[in-house]
Order: C-alpha cells, then sequence, then structure tokens
C-alpha cells in the first residue's frame, strides 16, 4: 500500500516529546503493552540461539539408537528424532540456517526493492518503465513453483545462497510501493528544492527521500524475515530442496514423510518442536509488529 | 471504443509478458540438474527391470527428449506456442501437456476458488468488524486471531488440521477427491460427496488466507475511517447504515486488485495444501513434473499460472475501473 | 534345459492345487458384493493419463486390468519359475531358445471376444516398439493356431533369461492397438533386427530402429476411449477419479469363477505417509510394500485385523564408492570403512522395519549369497564386524595418520567425507546422518548432503561427481543383474550389440564412476575381470555352469569392497482379515504378485 | 425542528457554552485540549474562532457539535443552544438528528468531505434518507436552488462526482450539504484556506449572503485576520485551549486588550504598509504537552508578564462592552 497524503484531521496533533532520543522513545512504546515486551523478548530469544546456538553443541549431535523417538524426558526436554538426537538440541542448532537464511533473504529484498523502487520512482521515462517492466515480471511469475525450480539449480549449502534466492523472487511488492512512495515525494517542495540547488541525483535519492521512507522499510523488512521463515520452510518440507545441515523444515519433512508423526503419537514431539518454533517466532513477531508499528507511525501513537 | 483501444493494447502487453516468461521458464527449467530418462531408467531398475530391459525401455522416453540445440528447442518451442500447442510430456511419454494441464485444473480450481472466496467473505466481514471495534476486547480478538491465522504457514495449517481430523478424530474422508462409486455430474450424491470430501483442504486454505484478508481489510477501513468524508458523514448526521456503506464500499476498494491476482495465483495451486490432502490438481502436477524433470510438463504449468495471472491483472484492472469514477477515464 | 521342464512341472501342480483349492470357496461366497481396497505399489492415480499400459503413467493395473502371459515367483536361483497367466502352459527346446506358449483355452476379452495367438503377436510387436522384446533377444514370432504361438531367440544368441522375460510381458487386444501399428509393422521390425556386416542392412536396420522407436512414441501416446478399453484380467476398470480407481470384476476373465471379489478399489496417494494412514485405519485390505518406521508399524498392526506379511526382496542400500576420487581407490581405505560402519546400527535407525543388515559384502543379498555359494566358501568370505582397531590398523598400513584425534591421509591432507543421499529417500538420509556421526567419532569428519532429486544425484554420481554416495545395490533375483550393478554399467561396461565394451571415467554421459581396475585379484591372488565375468553369466544356461562364476565374483566383490552393502530390504506388505480371509501368505511365490493374481488363484474370499 | 416539518422558517440559535473542558487521552497522558470554556454565541451572527493551530479552535467547533472523536472526552460542561436544549447531553439517535438538521458544518476547501465513489445527487439523497425526508425531490430541488445561488450548474453539481469539482465548487457543495436541511448553526471550517484571493473574495461574499437570507447563526474557523475582519460580527481568540479574548470585531481589532491578540494583529503585514511593520509573534505556542499546568498559558510570550502569571492563571473579565479578556495585566477599567 502507498502512503496516504495527510489528513485533515480534527484532533490536534502532539509532537514527540523534545529531546527523547529514538531509542528512549521505542523502549517507551514497548514498555507500554506487556505484549510487546513479550514479542522482543521472543525475537531476542531466537536471535541468541541463531547466532550461539550451534556453539552449544557438538557439529554432529550425538545419536542413540536405544532412544529413538524417546518421549519428553529430562535428558531430552523435547524428545528425540529417529536416530535418537535431542530435538531440543535440533531445534536449537537449527535456528541458525533458517533464521540466518531469512535475515538475508529480507535484506536481499529489500536492497532490490528499494533499491529499483527508488531509481524507478525517481529517473522516471525509459528507466522507470524498463524496471517497472521487469517488477510486472517477478510478480507475474508465480513465486513458490519457481522457488523450488531455482532451488534444484542453486546449491543451498550456505544459508546466503537460499537467502539470495528467495530475495530474487520476492521484491516486487517492496519495489512497486516504493516507486509509487519515490514518485510522489519528488514532487515536495523540499526535493525540488534540493534539485534547484544543483545536489546530485544520488544525493537527492539517498539523503533526502531515502530517509523519508525509513520506517516503511524497517517494517518491510521486519515482514519480509517471516516471509522468508515460511517460504524456506516450505521449501524443506517439500523435501525438493538439497541440504547439508539440520534445519526446522527438514525436521518436519523427516517427522511426517519419515517419522509418520502425522500417522502415530511417538513421533510427534519430532514434528511438534519445529512447528512450536515456528508458531513461537510467528507470535513474537506479531505481537512486536504491533510496537513496531506504533514506532513508526505517530498517528497510530496518539491514538493508542 | 477508447476502452477497447485500451484492453486490445493490455492483451498485447499481456501476450509480450507471456512471452517473457516462457522464455524464462524454458531456458531456467534447462537448467536443472537431472533428467527425465535418468529418473525413469532408475525407477525401473529399482522395479527388479534387468538394466538391458530398462535401457531399451526407456529408449522410447528418450524419444520424448529433444536432442536438436537449445536454441533451436526453443524456436521450435515458440512456434508450438503460437499455434497454442504446449508440446508433448516426457514423463507422460508423449500426452500433450494441454490435455495433462487441463485434466489436473478443476481439482485445484474447486479447491481453490472456494478457499479464495470463503477466506475472502470472510476476512473482508471480520476485518470490518475487527476496524470498527478496534478499541473492544472482541476487535482486540478478531485483530490478534488474524496475526496468528496469518503468521501460520499454510502447510503448517494444513498438517495441523489433516492430523486432527482425519487421524486423531477421523470425521473427515481422505485421499480422494469424491467417492469413487459415484457417477461424475450435475446430481445431488456426487455434488454432495465433492463437497464432504473438499473440507478439510478448503478450510485449511481459507483459514490460512482468512487473516490475510483479515488485517488488510481492517486496515484500508481504519484508513478510510479517518477520511474527511467519513467525519462529514457523521457531522451531517448520515445514518450509521449509511456510513457503514460508505466506509465498506471505499475501504474494499483495494482488495479488489488483490482478489482478482489471487484468483490469477490459484491455478499455481496450492501446492503445500494437495500435497497433504493427496488432490491430484495442479499444485501436485507441477511438482511431480519438477521432481521428474519432465521440462514441457513444467513449462506448461507454469505458463498456464502465468497465463491466469495476466489475465485476472487485466481483469482486475477492468472491474477497478467499473467499481472506481476516480479511475474511469475521460 | 531339463532343469526347467522339471520346474514347470512342479509349477503346474501349483496351479491345480490352487484351481482345487478356490473351488470349494466359491460356492459359499459368490453373491459378495464387498470391495477390496488396495494401493498399485508403481503408480498412483495420474489425472490426464491414458488408459494405455505403455505408458509409464498409464491408468491401468499390472494384475487386475492388465495380464500378463506368466506370473514371476521371484526365485532367486530359478529364473524360470512362473504361476501361468493368460499362458496356460509353455514348453522349451533344449537350449532355451525356442518357447511353445499355449493360451488359456478359455482366455476372453472383457467384450467377450477370445483372446488369440494374434493378440499375443500383435502384443509383441507392441513390444519391439518399446524396446522391450530387444531386450530378451526376441528373434521371431511364429503363429501356430490360435491358441499356440512360438518365439525363438535370434540366431546364435543364448540369452538365460529369455523365457524369464518373454512370459512377463502384457498382453492387451489387437483390436484396440493393432491400428496405430503400421501394416508392415513386422517387416520394419525384421530389418531393425540385422546384426550382420552388410553396411547397406546396417544402414536400413539403423532406419528401420529409428522407425520403430517413432512408431513407440505413438504407442505411449495413444489415449483409447474408455469404450475400447479392453482387459484379459479379472477385473476391469469402472470408474476413475484422481483420488480412487474402482475396477469390477470381469465376468469374461477365464477364470472368473476363481475370483471372489466383486471389486477392487484403487487408492491414490503423494506418498507412503497417506498409505500409512490408510493402514493404521484400517482401510487397505491389501497393503503393498511401503518404507516405515517401527512407530508406525506397531500402530498399523495395532489395528484390528491388520497383519504383516514379510518375504525376502532381492534389493540391498549401499554406499558406492568413486576410485576415481583420492584415496578411494586404495582397497584398504574401503575396507578400514567397513569396519568403521555398524550396519546393525545404522540398519536399526534407518530401515529398522524392512531392512536386514547385510552380513555379507558379496555384491547380492545374503539370501542369494547362502544359495549360491557352499558353506566352505562363505566361512572364507569377510564379513567386516565392526571392529575399530582392524580399521586403525588397515588405514595405518595404508600411510594414514591420527593427527589430534583426526585422521589425516597419506598425501598429509585432512580427510573429510560427504555423504550424498537424496532427499525424500528417508532411510539413506537416516542411515547418512548415523554413519556421519560413526565416522566423525572415529577421527573421519563426516557430513550428509541430500540431493534434491534421485535423478539429480544419478546423474551427478555417474558423472563421479560423488566420492562417497547411496546406491541400491543386488538388485536381484537373478546374480547377474545384482553383479550387474557394479561390473555393469557402473564400472564402464556396456553392450554394444553383442559385444561388451568399456568406458573410462572420463567417456562422459557412459556411467562409469566405481573405475575398478579392471582386473582385480581374488583371495588367491588370481587376477579376474569382473565385467567380462558378469557378462558371461548371462549366456549361460545352467545354475551348475554359473555357481563358480558367481562365487568367484561374491568372493573379489566381498574382498575389494566397491561397495558397503548396509541392507538388504525386506519386503514387508500388509492385509487386513477384517473384511477378507484367505489370502496366500505361505505361498511366497505367489505372495509377491499383485493381489489380483492371487484372486485369479481362487485366493481372498469375503468374511 | 422536526423531521415532519423538515422546512419551517430557519432563524438562527444561540449557543451558550459553560465551563467546557475536553480532554485528549494519550499512552503519555491526558491533556485538556479546552480548558473551563464560558462563551456565547450570539444567534444570527458571524462569529470567527481565530488562533494559531493548536489553539483549541477547531476543538471548540467540534465539541459544540458533540462531534468530538476519541481519544478526545468532553470531560465537563454544558452547551445550550435553541430549540435544542444541552448539546452535550444528547446522544444516539437525537444527537445523530442534530447533526445536519440543527448544526450544518463545512470543510475547507482541499478536503475531500465527499464519498468520491458517489454522485452528489445521491450522496444528498442519503442526506436526505437520513433525515426522514420524504419527497426526496422536495431536496433535490432545494439543492439545485442553492446552487444557483451559489453561481454554479446545479445538475451538473448534483450528477457530478468530487473529484470532478475544483476546490471552489467542492466547498460549495459542501455548503450545499449544509444548508439543504434547514440548519439553524453553520461552522465553517477555514472556508478560504487553499483557494485563490478571488474565490475568498466569492466565497466570503456567498457566506455573507446566505448567512443573511438565511439569518442563520454562523461560525468561523481561521486564522487569518483578514477574513475576521472583512466578514466577521464578532471575534473569539483561543490560545491554548483557552478563551483569551472575545468582543466584537471592529473594538475588538481597534482595541485588542490581550498581549496575544494584539501580538496576532501586529503579524498582519499590510499590503499599504512596509513590510517591515509586520512583526511576528515571538515564540511558538505550546502543544498540549506542554501548556503550562499553572498561571497563565501565555506567559512565556507575553509582554505584560507579571509574577502572579505564573501561579493564577487569569479570570475572564469583562471587556470591548458585551465582551471579555483574560489577563492578569490588563485592567478591566482601562
Amino acid at each position: 500500500m502507498t502512503a496516504r497524503t495527510p489528513k485533515n484531521n480534527a484532533a490536534p496533533q502532539i509532537p514527540p516529546i523534545h529531546g527523547e532520543s529514538f531509542l528512549r522513545m521505542s523502549w517507551r512504546v514497548i514498555k507500554a503493552k506487556p505484549t510487546r515486551v513479550i514479542g522482543l523478548v521472543i525475537i531476542v530469544v531466537f536471535a541468541l540461539m541463531g547466532i550461539f546456538g550451534p556453539l552449544l553443541y557438538p557439529h554432529n549431535l550425538p545419536i542413540n539408537p536405544n532412544a529413538i523417538y524417546a518421549p519428553p524426558s529430562l535428558r531430552y526436554p523435547l524428545g528425540t528424532d529417529f536416530e535418537g538426537t535431542s530435538n531440543l538440541a535440533l531445534v536449537i542448532t537449527g535456528a541458525r540456517y533458517v533464521l540466518f537464511a531469512a535475515l538475508m533473504a529480507a535484506l536481499f529484498t529489500v536492497v532490490f526493492g528499494t533499491g529499483i523502487g527508488l531509481l524507478s520512482g525517481y529517473l522516471i521515462g525509459t528507466t522507470d518503465t524498463v524496471l517497472m517492466r521487469i517488477t510486472d515480471f517477478i510478480l507475474t511469475i508465480p513465486g513458490f513453483p519457481l522457488l523450488v525450480v531455482l532451488s534444484t539449480v542453486w546449491n543451498f549449502g550456505q544459508p546466503v545462497a537460499m537467502g539470495f534466492v528467495l530475495g530474487i523472487t520476492g521484491w516486487g511488492g517492496l519495489a512497486r510501493a516504493v516507486r509509487s512512495q519515490t514518485l510522489s515525494l519528488r514532487e515536495r517542495g523540499f526535493i525540488e528544492a534540493a534539485r534547484g540547488l544543483g545536489l546530485p541525483g544520488w544525493h537527492i535519492v539517498f539523503f533526502e527521500i531515502l530517509p523519508n521512507m525509513g520506517p516503511y522499510i524497517a517494517m518491510n523488512l521486519l515482514v519480509s524475515i517471516t516471509g522468508a521463515i515460511y517460504a524456506e520452510v516450505g521449501l524443506f518440507y517439500l523435501g525438493v530442496v538439497p541440504f547439508h545441515v539440520n534445519n526446522w523444515g527438514v525436521m518436519l519433512n523427516l517427522a511426517v514423510f519419515t517419522g509418520g508423526a502425522m500417522e502415530s503419537a511417538k513421533a510427534l514431539p519430532y514434528l511438534l518442536s519445529p512447528l512450536v518454533a515456528i508458531l513461537l517466532l510467528t507470535l513474537g513477531v506479531v505481537l512486536f509488529l504491533d510496537a513496531l508499528d506504533e514506532i513508526f507511525n505517530p498517528r497510530l501513537r496518539e491514538a493508542a | 471504443m477508447r476502452e477497447a483501444i485500451r484492453l486490445i493494447k493490455r492483451l498485447i502487453g499481456g501476450a509480450l509478458m507471456v512471452l517473457i516468461v516462457a522464455t524464462f521458464t524454458f531456458f531456467l527449467v534447462r537448467l536443472m540438474p537431472g533428467n527425465p530418462v535418468q529418473a525413469a531408467y532408475n525407477t525401473l531398475i529399482t522395479r527388479g527391470m534387468t538394466p538391458v530391459q530398462a535401457a531399451n525401455e526407456v529408449r522410447v522416453m528418450y524419444g520424448f527428449m529433444p536432442h536438436e540445440s537449445l536454441w533451436a528447442q526453443y524456436v521450435h518451442y515458440l512456434n508450438q506456442l503460437i499455434h497454442f500447442n504446449l508440446g508433448q510430456s516426457i514423463s507422460y511419454e508423449g500426452v500433450s501437456v494441454l490435455h495433462i494441464v487441463l485434466s489436473a485444473a478443476p481439482w485445484t480450481i474447486t479447491l481453490v476458488l472456494s478457499g479464495v472466496v470463503a477466506s475472502f467473505l470472510l476476512g473482508v466481514t471480520a476485518g470490518v468488524v475487527a476496524a470498527m471495534k478496534r478499541s473492544s476486547g472482541m476487535g482486540s480478538v478478531l485483530t490478534v486471531s488474524g496475526s496468528l491465522l496469518h503468521g501460520i504457514p499454510q502447510f503448517v495449517m494444513a498438517l495441523l488440521l489433516a492430523f486432527v481430523f482425519t487421524t486423531l478424530w477421523p470425521i473427515f474422508p481422505f485421499g480422494a477427491p469424491y467417492g469413487g462409486a459415484l457417477t461424475p455430474g450435475f446430481n445431488l450424491p456426487f455434488i454432495g460427496s465433492l463437497a464432504f470430501h473438499a473440507v478439510l483442504p478448503v478450510v485449511a486454505y481459507a483459514l490460512s488466507s482468512y487473516g490475510g484478508w483479515l488485517l488488510t481489510m481492517k486496515s484500508s477501513v481504519v484508513s478510510v475511517m479517518g477520511d474527511d468524508f467519513v467525519l462529514a458523514a457523521e457531522l451531517r448526521g448520515l445514518k450509521p447504515s449509511i456510513r457503514f456503506g460508505y466506509i465498506a464500499r471505499n475501504a474494499i476498494l483495494p482488495l479488489f486488485t488483490i482478489f482478482a491476482l489471487s484468483l490469477g495465483f490459484m491455478f499455481g495451486g496450492s501446492v503445500f495444501i494437495e500435497n497433504i490432502f493427496d488432490y491430484n490438481g495442479l499444485g501436485n502436477l507441477l511438482l511431480t513434473s519438477i521432481n521428474n524433470r519432465d521440462y514441457p510438463l513444467m513449462t506448461g504449468a507454469f505458463l498456464l499460472i502465468t497465463i491466469a495471472v495476466i489475465l485476472s491483472n487485466i481483469v482486475a484492472d477492468f472491474l477497478y475501473t467499473a467499481v472506481d469514477p476516480r479511475i474511469r477515464r475521460p | 534345459m531339463r532343469r526347467y521342464g522339471i520346474k514347470l512341472v512342479k509349477l503346474v501342480g501349483v496351479a491345480a492345487l490352487s484351481l482345487a483349492l478356490s473351488a470349494c470357496g466359491s460356492t459359499t461366497t459368490t453373491s459378495s458384493t464387498s470391495t477390496f481396497t488396495t494401493v498399485d505399489e508403481y503408480h498412483p492415480i495420474s489425472a490426464g493419463a491414458p488408459y494405455n499400459p505403455y505408458n509409464p503413467n498409464g491408468n491401468t493395473w499390472l494384475g487386475y486390468d492388465q495380464w500378463q502371459l506368466a506370473w514371476f515367483t521371484n526365485s532367486v536361483t530359478n529364473p524360470d519359475s512362473f504361476i501361468p497367466g493368460l499362458a496356460a502352459s509353455w514348453t522349451t527346446n533344449a537350449a532355451g531358445t525356442t518357447v511353445s506358449v499355449t493360451l488359456q483355452p478359455n482366455a476372453k476379452w472383457s467384450n467377450g471376444q477370445p483372446v488369440t495367438a494374434e493378440d499375443v503377436k500383435a502384443s509383441f510387436a507392441l513390444a519391439f516398439t518399446q524396446g522391450n522384446a530387444q531386450a530378451f533377444d526376441l528373434g521371431s514370432i511364429t503363429v501356430l493356431n490360435s491358441h499356440q504361438v512360438q518365439f525363438s531367440q535370434l540366431p546364435g544368441d543364448h540369452y538365460n533369461l529369455f523365457l524369464h522375460q518373454l512370459l512377463q510381458q502384457t498382453m492387451v487386444p489387437a483390436s484396440e492397438f493393432a491400428p496405430i501399428l503400421p501394416k508392415n509393422i513386422w517387416s520394419i521390425i525384421n530389418t531393425a533386427q540385422y546384426a550382420g556386416t552388410n553396411s547397406t542392412k546396417l544402414s536400413q536396420a539403423k532406419a528401420a530402429a529409428d522407425q520403430l522407436t517413432a512408431i513407440g512414441k505413438r504407442v505411449t501416446a495413444y489415449a483409447p476411449p474408455r469404450s475400447k478399453d479392453l482387459s484379459a484380467g479379472p477385473f476391469v476398470l469402472k470408474s476413475l477419479n484422481p483420488g480412487e480407481a474402482i475396477l469390477e470384476k470381469n465376468p469374461d476373465f477365464y477364470a472368473a469363477k476363481n475370483v471372489h471379489v466383486q471389486e477392487v478399489e484403487m487408492r491414490n496417494y503423494t506418498g507412503n505417509q497417506q498409505i500409512w494412514n490408510y493402514l493404521e485405519s484400517g482401510q487397505l485390505d491389501y497393503g503393498p510394500y511401503t518404507s516405515m518406521p517401527t512407530n508406525i508399524l506397531d500402530q498399523i498392526l495395532k489395528t484390528k485385523g491388520n497383519q504383516k506379511v514379510v518375504t525376502p526382496s532381492v534389493v540391498g542400500a549401499a554406499l558406492a564408492f568413486n576410485e576415481n576420487i583420492y584415496p578411494y581407490s586404495m582397497t584398504k581405505v574401503r575396507q578400514a570403512l567397513a569396519y568403521v560402519i555398524d550396519r546393525s546400527q545404522v540398519q536399526k535407525v534407518a530401515e529398522p522395519v524392512s531392512g536386514i543388515p547385510a552380513k555379507y559384502q558379496t555384491g547380492m543379498i545374503d539370501t542369494a549369497t547362502k544359495e549360491w555359494m557352499s558353506p566352505s566358501q562363505l566361512s572364507q568370505l569377510n564379513t567386516y564386524p565392526t571392529d575399530l582397531g582392524k580399521a586403525t590398523q588397515l588405514l595405518t598400513s595404508a600411510g594414514f595418520k591420527k593427527v589430534n584425534g583426526q585422521w589425516r591421509m597419506p598425501n598429509g591432507k585432512p580427510w573429510t567425507i560427504t555423504i550424498y543421499a537424496v532427499n525424500g529417500f528417508s532411510d539413506w538420509i537416516a542411515a547418512a546422518k548415523v554413519i556421519s556421526s560413526e565416522l566423525t567419532n572415529f577421527g573421519i569428519p563426516a557430513s550428509p548432503s541430500i540431493v534434491s532429486s534421485y535423478s539429480q544425484e544419478i546423474q551427478n554420481q555417474d558423472d563421479g561427481q560423488y566420492a562417497v554416495s547411496f546406491y541400491l545395490d543386488a538388485l536381484g533375483p537373478i546374480p547377474q543383474n545384482a553383479f550387474s550393478r557394479i561390473y555393469g554399467k557402473a564400472d564402464g561396461y556396456d553392450l554394444v550389440g553383442t559385444n561388451l565394451v568399456h568406458y573410462p571415467p572420463s567417456a562422459h554421459g557412459k556411467g562409469n564412476f566405481i573405475d575398478l581396475p579392471t582386473e582385480i585379484p581374488t583371495a588367491s591372488g588370481q587376477m579376474i575381470t569382473p565385467g567380462v565375468l558378469t557378462q558371461e553369466l548371462t549366456q549361460m544356461s545352467s545354475a551348475s555352469q554359473e555357481r563358480p562364476i558367481v562365487a568367484q565374483l561374491g568372493e573379489v566383490t566381498d574382498q575389494n569392497v566397491p561397495v558397503i552393502t548396509l541392507w538388504d530390504y525386506t519386503n514387508v506388505q500388509f492385509i487386513s482379515t477384517s473384511r477378507f480371509k484367505n489370502f496366500p501368505v505361505h505361498q511366497t511365490g505367489l505372495m509377491d504378485n499383485p493381489a489380483g493374481v492371487w484372486m485369479s488363484q481362487g485366493y481372498v474370499t469375503s468374511k | 425542528m422536526n423531521a415532519s416539518e423538515p422546512y419551517s422558517a430557519a432563524v438562527g440559535a444561540g449557543i451558550t457554552i459553560r465551563n467546557l473542558t475536553v480532554t485528549y487521552h494519550t499512552d503519555r497522558g491526558i491533556f485538556p485540549a479546552l480548558k473551563d470554556v464560558s462563551l456565547d454565541i450570539r444567534p444570527q451572527t458571524i462569529t470567527g474562532f481565530i488562533g494559531e493551530s493548536g489553539s483549541g479552535k477547531t476543538t471548540l467547533a467540534m465539541a459544540i457539535m458533540n462531534a468530538i472523536r476519541t481519544p478526545g472526552l468532553i470531560a465537563s460542561g454544558s452547551i445550550y443552544t435553541d430549540g435544542v436544549g444541552d448539546v452535550l447531553k444528547l446522544q444516539g439517535e437525537s444527537l445523530r438528528r442534530v447533526h445536519g438538521q440543527h448544526f450544518g458544518f463545512v470543510f475547507q476547501a482541499s478536503s475531500n468531505s465527499l464519498n468520491p465513489l458517489k454522485r452528489i445527487g445521491a450522496q444528498l439523497l442519503d442526506l436526505g434518507r437520513s433525515h426522514g425526508i420524504k419527497d426526496p425531490r422536495i431536496l433535490l430541488k432545494e439543492a439545485r436552488a442553492l446552487a444557483e445561488r451559489m453561481g454554479m450548474d446545479g445538475d451538473r453539481v448534483l450528477t457530478s462526482y468530487q473529484h470532478e469539482l475544483s476546490g471552489g465548487m467542492r466547498q460549495r457543495a459542501g455548503i450545499i450539504f449544509a444548508l439543504v436541511l434547514r440548519a439553524k448553526v453553520v461552522i465553517l471550517d477555514e472556508p478560504t484556506t487553499a483557494l485563490d484571493m478571488l474565490s475568498q473574495q466569492a466565497v466570503l461574499e456567498i457566506i455573507r449572503q446566505i448567512h443573511e437570507e438565511r439569518g442563520l447563526t454562523s461560525i468561523i474557523i481561521t486564522h487569518d485576520m483578514g477574513v475576521m475582519a472583512e466578514i466577521v460580527q464578532r471575534v473569539v481568540v483561543l490560545y491554548a485551549g483557552r478563551v483569551v479574548e472575545e468582543g466584537p470585531t471592529q473594538d475588538l481589532l481597534q482595541r485588542p486588550r490581550h498581549p496575544y491578540t494584539k501580538g496576532l494583529i501586529d503579524a498582519i503585514p499590510r499590503i499599504t504598509g512596509d513590510l517591515a511593520e509586520a512583526k511576528p509573534l515571538a515564540g511558538s505556542p505550546p502543544d498540549l504537552a506542554t501548556v503550562p499546568t499553572q498561571g497563565c498559558v501565555f506567559r512565556d510570550r507575553c509582554s505584560l508578564r507579571r509574577p502572579v502569571c505564573d501561579l493564577v492563571e487569569p479570570l475572564a473579565q469583562p471587556a470591548h462592552g458585551d465582551g471579555l479578556v483574560t489577563c492578569h495585566g490588563v485592567n478591566a477599567h482601562d
């Protein structure tokens, strides 16, 4: 959605508290509701898991053929998988690939989407036409099947590669939105003034226009991360993607297609562990998005 | 007249886009490692055929593999395309791709169309309520439900439903689109059976897209409610029902495009839902063709989806013109 | 060829017995209308596929509405042990090069027309278009009378599986398929079979072969209308939707009075887990072999009426080494790895239900090894029990060193292993993970890498990209097939016409990825060429002739470990006794055939 | 006035505001947007609300119609208007009927006060239906007449969509909506902003004429002293949610008592005068969050500041005859 034009709002505006830093304001907004704090905590925990998780365990997780699909216990808090490896360890070590790839995907999405949207909207003319045709093309191609095909062409051993592919197929919508915002911003007085001053184009694009879209882009980043997590986990779940390392999608795939988690209760912990991890992360992001919405959108802040 | 010219322009643009996508997918899928003959050969071997026999057997399939240069293949492919011929499947050894795709399409369409429509109606209604009552408990509950359902990946939703209602508590059938003993056609038992078998997959689809509709509609309604004309309507003392009509009609406009587009993407099937609920639709077909490296089938399925998306885009565009007077050309 | 003659008598006896048995049962259950539900293990239901058995996705069901001349009993020692199908009986000449087949006297298509020798001839013409008949060196077909056909091998050939493969051909009505064949089909076939030295004739043969392939393409793509879809088997297709096919009893089937099942429902599936689901809910009366974990097995067996039937299967899962990649050319390295990998632990995790850890490394499944080798030969074999000490000793003697707990190769570089398995092959994935753990613990950092599809793995494997990868071996039931998995195409050997050719690994697309030395030593130090020996096996017409070569090949395989067989698969099938009784559970040879074949023999009656 | 006799002769109604306090509730606390406002709006006069943005002039207009929306809240006070009673006691259906029938509100020209998806005629019919007009033809006829009165083609306006009208036409369409039900009180929000000079004149002229013809009570919200001088009969000066001065236009403009009013007047550049003579008001107005809770709210910008201003909020004292001023520094008897 494009940014709406400011409205003639009957309610008075409450400007930000003077001298309040961005971080301080953010923290105040987050603190306002306990759900937001919970969301932040969940996200932080998962981030830590992604960064430090694999360091907690040996490279090859220990197996235990005598504890195949063991139920949750003190030793195996989330039970075990088909070879007697702790599900908890799998979830924790599996987080890095999933989260890192998702982060990469979101970054690529935002970089491609913003870059192309800015260029297209600022330069207009032929560049715009060409870039928008490319965007249409990306938006037209059925995304998920394309991902499946691309994933066999590329090797997804490295999360960066996975992120790149997810990003390259997912920037279309963002590019369009950024373009239309750029189009409306370039007609604003301060941009025209900057042009009048003879400032170079790149300066105008990156220092005058881009900061105005910061909040929108930041929100998109977070939303892209979750979208990318679903897409990659889905790919692994379908079992059409090569893989080297354990991750949540692989767990889901093996639980359903090998462990028969849908058909027998024994393998259920193996299915539920990554599932719950995904749901928890979803919950965290949903809860935190509410805060982000308010931080970046003063109109909401005042109405709360 | 002017509309007709515009339509023709759009159609030409669409055809061009189809051509580009066709070209792209043509070359892309041929980059995929592995080939259909090898896959078939090894399947035969594992069934206990002797290597010589299997090699001979796949020779026919090999006959369906193009042997010209990639460029010549491409020219041939384009030539076929112009004649509305999508070529012959490799893994089906010569069956026309169009035929295969068309026999899979009805299952996807019934499944996803009902899912899209159901989730759209539900989501939009709930979105309006959530926006109007956004300071009340009901509003928050709706919004949170929307966010969470929106957040749950589709395959997770389908897995959970399948597990709960076919394994844990088997009240819904599983595995076939309708009872095999029935004669397909316009008869009550058949349609009843079709509907009953479709409950779970449709619900899975609807639930997973409901959240998206709800959130989009909610934010659209909230945004429209901040518009001047809504305040004006209130200050003019318009009846709440009329005011509601004003808000709803304005808020639903942007969703039209998304709705039309999702009808287009519908042809891509829902890979996950078809896979989990064992529906022989386009999604499953695409997946199998990818696994078998059946290039013509893959490009064919891709193309069908692309054409559907482009057409629905054009339809959405013209529909939008019809409902939004602002866009109407002078 | 007396051996086969004796077997034949015995077989007919079995068939007669089952006929008698079923005659008793039929009186009580003829009025039953119950539906027998199952899935076809080879293919689910394909939307849009034609009713054509020659199409790989065709919506026809072998053993139900597709009927062969006869049904193989899966014997590992006798490739000619068959249960009669449309062929009531058959005789071979002493050399095994000519076979006469007599059709069932009252065999009919489902439209009431008799199955004649002309139908058989047309079916073999179709087999030629598919390349099938050439594979067993079929030379000529002579119609003796309306119910008798004689088959001959190409002059000068002695292919030992001639009868074996001939009898397993499916039969289709000439009325349905002959129209798509050209009138001069047999002259094309004859021209194509020329293998002499006359260059004109050779080029004619080449052209004819191309013509046959072109006809073959037309055949596979042929979509006969439903009305023409005839069956000579016990069932005929009644209705079909993407989720299931309903086959009803064919009253014109020659043994219709044996068949007590009125209807067969063939379910669609997209993966194993759907079959598990059907089995758990007790919906399948017969469930063919499906890979599954123990918890699912337990769950299935908990369902009332479900029963497990285990028959041997002739295939093993193995790790294959590319000897073109350092250091796998060293026999000691392969042997050491065989000592490190704990096969019983791997099987327990990876294929707990339908696998048995491989005891011998002969390239055949253990059952076949025991059948073909004498006890004294068996005792000579190295069974590679898990023994890390042995492995260390072997590696050290090959120049490997352990530094900081990790092995270094003789060239001083660290040794790491990537084990390639295929996505979707869950047992391989699990095994790759377990083996990686074992190797890592032993000091060789190893990790699994999962390739996205089987066809990709095969291609990369053939191209020599994998040092260590999963491979199906010991494919039987006949030893020559098992050995040709190792010493055939995978080792660069291929049959061009009747000549055995050897390609180096550098020959692109020829699939030599194992790359053994051409000659390898036996335990006694004798140098043999396994590729040539394997080819020789196909020309031998008696087991006694084959036995010494099989033993020799088994021994060198065991000694050289070109592949490590991890486990032998077993055929775990399921029946449900809640709606039907009288399953052929003790007739292993019959049990391995589709349920329609059991029914034609009088088995399976309503409860 | 009630629905059964919608076109009884309209006579402008007076409004009596007493002790009105409006607060805004945010996550940073509760802020008063209007504090203890008491004011009389005289019948059949044009009253102007003037003040910088954030002074509460729009809030006051909204409060008069009891149309404060969340997060705002009318905390206390009463607003009597002739023929209705205490507007603040109304709710639901009776409040809705007062909107449109008693009060007419005209948005500024730049705003989109009309449903973009409906023709104006159709929206007028919606209005009629909402207010129980039995015969829509009479309503449309009245609307057409009003359009013609304001110099527009009535039929064209009624068959147009909002986007097909220019800013000035939109505003006049807004006036039609405000008057078609014969409201007694008409509130115009910044009627001249976003219009060019000529249109401004035309609009003001129309407002004045219709005001007189119909005997309305009109309120004009503006920050433009020029508009005030031209059309308004009485002026209400607001600052930080307080009425600081009120009185007849002539007297107030010529002899402003409150330092803020003085500042506003001094800040107007005159066409004839020297640009340097215009003295902008020093400092900026407080926003809701920074309004002092004690003492005079204007003291930081005040030239007459004295110690008492820091502690005590000044009370209203009579000025300009029947007007008032709220300042410690002003002696009522000066």
